[in-house]
């Protein structure tokens, strides 16, 4: 028991440290470095906090992808660093924003203190209702049948920051292809990973998928492993980015939403309601949804960290 | 028997945290970045395979087993790649900011 | 682990959003206010966690709707950083500096 | 097993599917304009608008009709631990005007945004459409989720949704006032989520008429309360949190900046009338309602005070729309303060919903007359506006109109909503309101006047358009202006439409 506690007090403290390393540190590359660090400490402390689905979410997309996003873009502006690094705000405002900082961290500490003993928990619940889906993993439940609907505005929430990336896209350049043209190096180390570790990461993303009826896991981390995947294919130049214009490209990236619509409004007639599933269906239609929006998922999560098209088709 | 196996992960583990401490030392404190890639990479994928070797005994089944050693052919694979790539980013064009 | 112990991780957790929320005002580079918001929503992440945990029943680890509303989080989180990212490097691409503040923050830009 | 107090059990009600309908069919949009190409967007939005229009209109009529509340219960899964939508006479209202302003931008942007006609998709037509059914998904999410945490999607929705309509024309300033609305936008959302976890935490729910029955004086509600209050407050611009909003507004195509001064800040402050009436009216204090309405009358002179010192007309009605937005905040110390007496909160709710609708109306349409004003000179310098009263006579009335309506004369929109306001303030003894509105009336007409007479004054030779403007695309301004002009005759109407499913009769500590 002790030994949990030196644990869980080293991690809290290392998270802690490096969260204000990251923050105060001058180089922003450092910082984001500091922040991929920061995510994986964190995806520890969603084990200790018996969430592994999160953990395994934060992982993937808090450390793993948010990072390589964050890379990108600080390799890209460093020229205008240290002319941003100039405006900072003068004592008086620093002290008022540490004021501020510390009262919202006092307040949230003493309300976690004072958070209700027993804990309301709609565990119970979900227990109860749980076998109406068949589904072992009650975070599958509770994402794709309890809660359906935030899933659904969800993927809806990925297709609009797509269009809106996409946005962005200057002009004559409409229908070109995102990120920039990697050169293949045949003898390259990289080259040899993207052939290599695709094959066994696909593997690994429908296994995720599929056990994440059951176990940890589901469409949100098989999807992430397939866009980590994908990318590093476009990285090694094995494989071009597609132009944004593509029909097929569009239709992947919503094929995902459209399943969940279908079988949501097929519920009507079949089940009484709106994304109700039919009694002893559950299960199939939940991972037909799932398999569907790994893809759209993978597709959008790629070319969110892609950004707007960069040169013509 | 049971003993004999604790001891093995007791010291086998021990062993990999020391290679990692000693790695991530050699990250702190060494100048450049080749020497600094030098020591992360071998420290880290020594420890690792020392950290797995160690619990090896302690799964439940064959399939964890086999598991815990792809973590490892993973790591090793993506820490070498990783490096590799950095090594050669700082040949070409000198050393980062 | 006990109720007890994860209170312990609320309180990381609120020292994270108090530090992400300092990083957020006080720094003026835009990339870095980036980071800065995903500390503040992970800490967000992290109490969605806490309490999910002091609702553990019936063999379950903790309570599974604030679990998975935390996984969603977590995704739009995401696409909010890229959608800002996008921003910032497209920001510098056209006028070759990232600043979020014009000369004088009151008086907007007139074309 | 479970300690929560039990609630009537909630049922689907007889027209909850069209609730259903209201939030799918603007996604639906989206993702077929998406699949089918830019080419096709635009004729995705126009078949989709009228037909959300007509559900709009069922939903206000079966809300009249059964006089409560309507309810779908997403799944069949009952809150807690399912969502329900519900629509009760505010969300019905507001899906209503939503669905007529989008309807009238769509008609106005008809001709600006056209698939170009060499075939395939260009980027601003395709975007504008797509973009403007996103808006209207994610304002018809805000009005209907009856969740906490489905509100904090749509919030997050509304926001993607917004800023790349700022930064629709590509200019280095746009992008810069885009990036600043997004770190409002997410930093507000984010507060906003903070206090629903703690809700969470401390009542185990996140359904929003549960937790109206559970949240009591403590420290986690009173802390929730906070956080998500400032955070919308972010979202909304309320002063002093205004900065991002006059150039993101200003800088964005003129449909646009329609769509985000009237509906896109109003998506934030329904929520702020969703926790302090709905959610929460057991715990806000009268001094924190005096608090927040202290900003909003400091939102009015500053916002006006500013706007009279605009040189562009865009400009000029963005900073109002910063002023007008103060206005919004005027009812709630009126309702708290009623309701802390124990009195019917109804008038000062309607007046500040009216005060919505009546500003988002004027203000789509002053945006839009300014759209036009701008293609027919080639620019919107206040100074030189001279005789585009001639030029384009129904804009410049659509603009009178609009002026009227938000300086509050009757019988526009503005007026009745003032009224309201004001005489809610008078039965409470809050006279200093009372200044304020009438201040703040006046400050207005200053602006309004400025525009108008420099626009009419007479010149020696016509002037030569830029670009000569259909005449249908000035009808639907002056429509727009005409409705908000004559908005304030639903005071004649028999029922209040407002008040469905407000138990405003009994005050929250009695329920």
């Amino acid at each position: 028991m002790n030994m949990a506690l030196l644990f869980d007090g080293s991690l809290i403290v290392l998270i802690l440290a490096v969260a204000v390393w990251t923050m105060a540190v001058r180089n922003s590359f450092a910082a984001v470095i500091g922040y991929a660090t920061y995510g994986l400490l964190l995806a520890l402390a969603w084990v200790r906090l018996a969430a592994v689905d999160a953990a395994l979410t934060e992982a993937a997309i808090g450390g793993g992808l948010t990072s390589v996003l964050l890379i990108r873009a600080v390799v890209r502006l460093r020229s205008s660093e240290s002319a941003a690094r100039a405006e900072t705000p003068g004592r008086v405002s620093r002290l008022l924003a540490a004021v501020l900082a510390g009262s919202v961290t006092a307040a949230l500490a003493l309300v976690v203190l004072t958070l209700p003993e027993p804990a309301p928990t709609l565990a119970p619940q979900v227990a109860a209702n749980i076998a109406s889906t068949s589904l072992g993993n009650a975070v599958t439940g509770v994402l794709l049948s309890f809660r359906a609907i935030d899933t659904l505005l969800e993927a809806v929430v990925l297709v609009f920051a797509l269009i809106a990336v996409w946005t962005l896209t200057p002009d004559p350049l409409w229908g070109g292809r995102p990120g920039p043209r990697y050169e293949l190096d045949e003898n390259g180390m990289l080259a040899y990973l993207a052939r290599l570790l695709p094959p066994l990461g696909i593997v690994v993303a429908v296994y995720v998928l599929w056990v994440g009826a059951d176990l940890p896991g589901g469409k949100f981390q098989a999807g992430t492993l397939l866009a980590a995947m994908w990318l590093l294919a476009i990285m090694a130049g094995l494989v071009e980015a597609p132009p944004i214009s593509q029909r097929w490209l569009r239709g992947a990236l919503v094929l995902g939403t459209v399943v969940f619509l279908a079988i949501g409004f097929a519920g009507v007639p079949l089940a009484g309601a709106f994304l109700a599933y039919p009694e002893g269906h559950a299960k199939p239609l939940i991972i037909a949804i799932e398999a569907a929006s790994m893809l759209s998922i993978a597709l959008t999560l790629g070319l969110l960290v892609l950004g707007p098209p960069e040169r013509g088709a | 028997m049971s003993l004999l196996l604790d001891l093995w992960t007791i010291v086998a583990v021990t062993a990999g945290v020391f290679f990692f401490l000693a790695g991530t030392v050699g990250l702190l404190r060494f100048p450049d970045t080749l020497t600094r890639l030098h020591a992360l990479t071998k420290a880290d994928n020594l420890g690792l395979g020392l950290v797995v070797l160690g619990l090896l005994p302690r799964v439940g089944s064959p399939l964890a087993g086999l598991k815990l050693i792809c973590v490892w052919l993973l790591v090793l694979l993506a820490g070498a790649t990783a490096s590799q790539l950095i090594a050669r980013a700082v040949r070409r064009s000198g050393p980062p900011v | 682990m006990s109720v007890a112990e994860s209170t312990f991780y609320g309180l990381c957790a609120a020292a994270l959003v108090g530090i992400g929320l300092y990083g957020l005002i006080v720094n003026p580079q835009p990339l870095r206010k980036i980071l800065s918001f995903n500390l503040v929503g992970s800490g967000v992440f992290l109490i969605f966690g806490v309490v999910a945990r002091r609702g553990a029943a019936l063999g379950m680890g903790g309570d599974p709707v604030p679990q998975a509303l935390v996984i969603t989080g977590i995704v739009v989180a995401f696409s909010a950083t890229a959608l800002a990212v996008a921003l910032v490097v497209r920001l510098h691409e056209t006028t070759g500096a990232a600043t979020l503040m014009p000369a004088d923050a009151g008086e907007p830009p007139t074309p | 097993m479970n300690t929560l107090p039990t609630l009537l059990p909630e049922a689907t009600s007889a027209g909850g599917y069209l609730l259903v309908l209201a939030l799918v069919l603007p996604f639906v949009g989206v993702l077929a304009a998406l699949t089918l190409g830019g080419r096709h967007a635009r004729a995705v939005a126009m078949l989709a608008l009228p037909l959300g229009l007509v559900l709009s209109l069922a939903i206000v009529v079966e809300a009249v009709r059964s006089g409560q509340t309507l309810v779908y219960l997403l799944g069949g899964w009952a809150p807690p631990l399912g969502i329900a939508l519900r629509a009760d006479g505010l969300s019905a209202v507001m899906l209503l005007t939503t669905a007529v302003i989008l309807l009238a931008v769509a008609c106005f942007a008809h001709a600006d945004f056209a698939a170009p006609a060499a075939g395939g998709e260009a980027r601003r037509p395709f975007m504008f459409w797509t973009l403007l059914l996103a808006m209207w998904g994610s304002l018809n999410t805000v009005f209907l989720a009856g969740d906490l945490f489905t509100l904090y999607v749509a919030l997050e929705l509304l926001g993607f949704a917004g800023v790349p309509l700022v930064c629709l024309e590509e200019r280095p300033e746009t992008l810069q006032a885009a990036l600043r609305y997004l770190l409002f936008a997410l930093i507000g959302s984010v507060l906003y989520m903070l206090g629903a976890v703690l809700l969470y935490g401390a009542y185990g729910t996140l359904d929003i008429a549960r937790l109206a029955t559970l949240v009591r004086p403590e420290p986690a509600a009173f802390a929730a309360a906070a956080l998500m209050t400032v955070g919308l407050l972010a979202k909304t611009a309320l002063f002093p949190l205004h900065l991002w909003l006059p150039p993101a507004h200003a800088g964005a195509p003129a449909a646009a900046s329609a769509v985000l001064s009237a509906l896109t800040v109003k998506g934030s402050f329904f929520l702020v009338i969703r926790l302090w009436l709905d959610v929460m009216p057991g715990i806000v204090t009268p001094a924190a309602g005096q608090l927040l309405a202290a900003c909003g009358a400091a939102a009015i002179f500053v916002g006006n005070v500013v706007a009279l010192r605009q040189k562009r007309l865009k400009l000029l009605i963005a900073y109002s729309t910063v002023a007008q937005i103060g206005y919004l905040f005027l009812m709630f110390p009126l309702a708290a303060g009623l309701s802390a007496l124990q009195l019917p909160t109804a008038p000062a709710v309607t007046g500040g919903m009216l005060q919505a609708i009546s500003h988002a109306t004027a203000k789509a349409a002053m945006f839009m007359g300014a759209g036009l004003i701008y293609s027919t000179l080639g620019h919107d310098r206040i100074a030189d506006l001279r005789g585009v009263g001639r030029q384009l006579p129904m804009t410049m009335l659509a603009f009178a109109l609009g002026g009227v309506a938000l300086i509050g004369l009757p019988p526009s929109g503005g007026f009745m909503a003032k009224w309201l306001l004001l005489a809610a303030a008078l039965t409470t003894g809050q006279w200093w309101w009372v200044v304020v509105l009438v201040l703040g009336g006046l400050l207005t007409s200053f602006y309004v006047f400025i525009v108008l007479v420099r626009a009419m004054a007479a010149v020696d030779v016509p002037l030569t358009p830029k670009i000569v403007v259909p005449r249908h695309r000035e009808a639907v301004v002056l429509a727009l202006a005409g409705l908000s002009f004559l908005l304030g005759c639903v005071a004649l109407l028999p029922l209040d439409v407002v008040q469905i499913g407000r138990p405003a009769l009994l005050p929250a500590g009695l329920q």
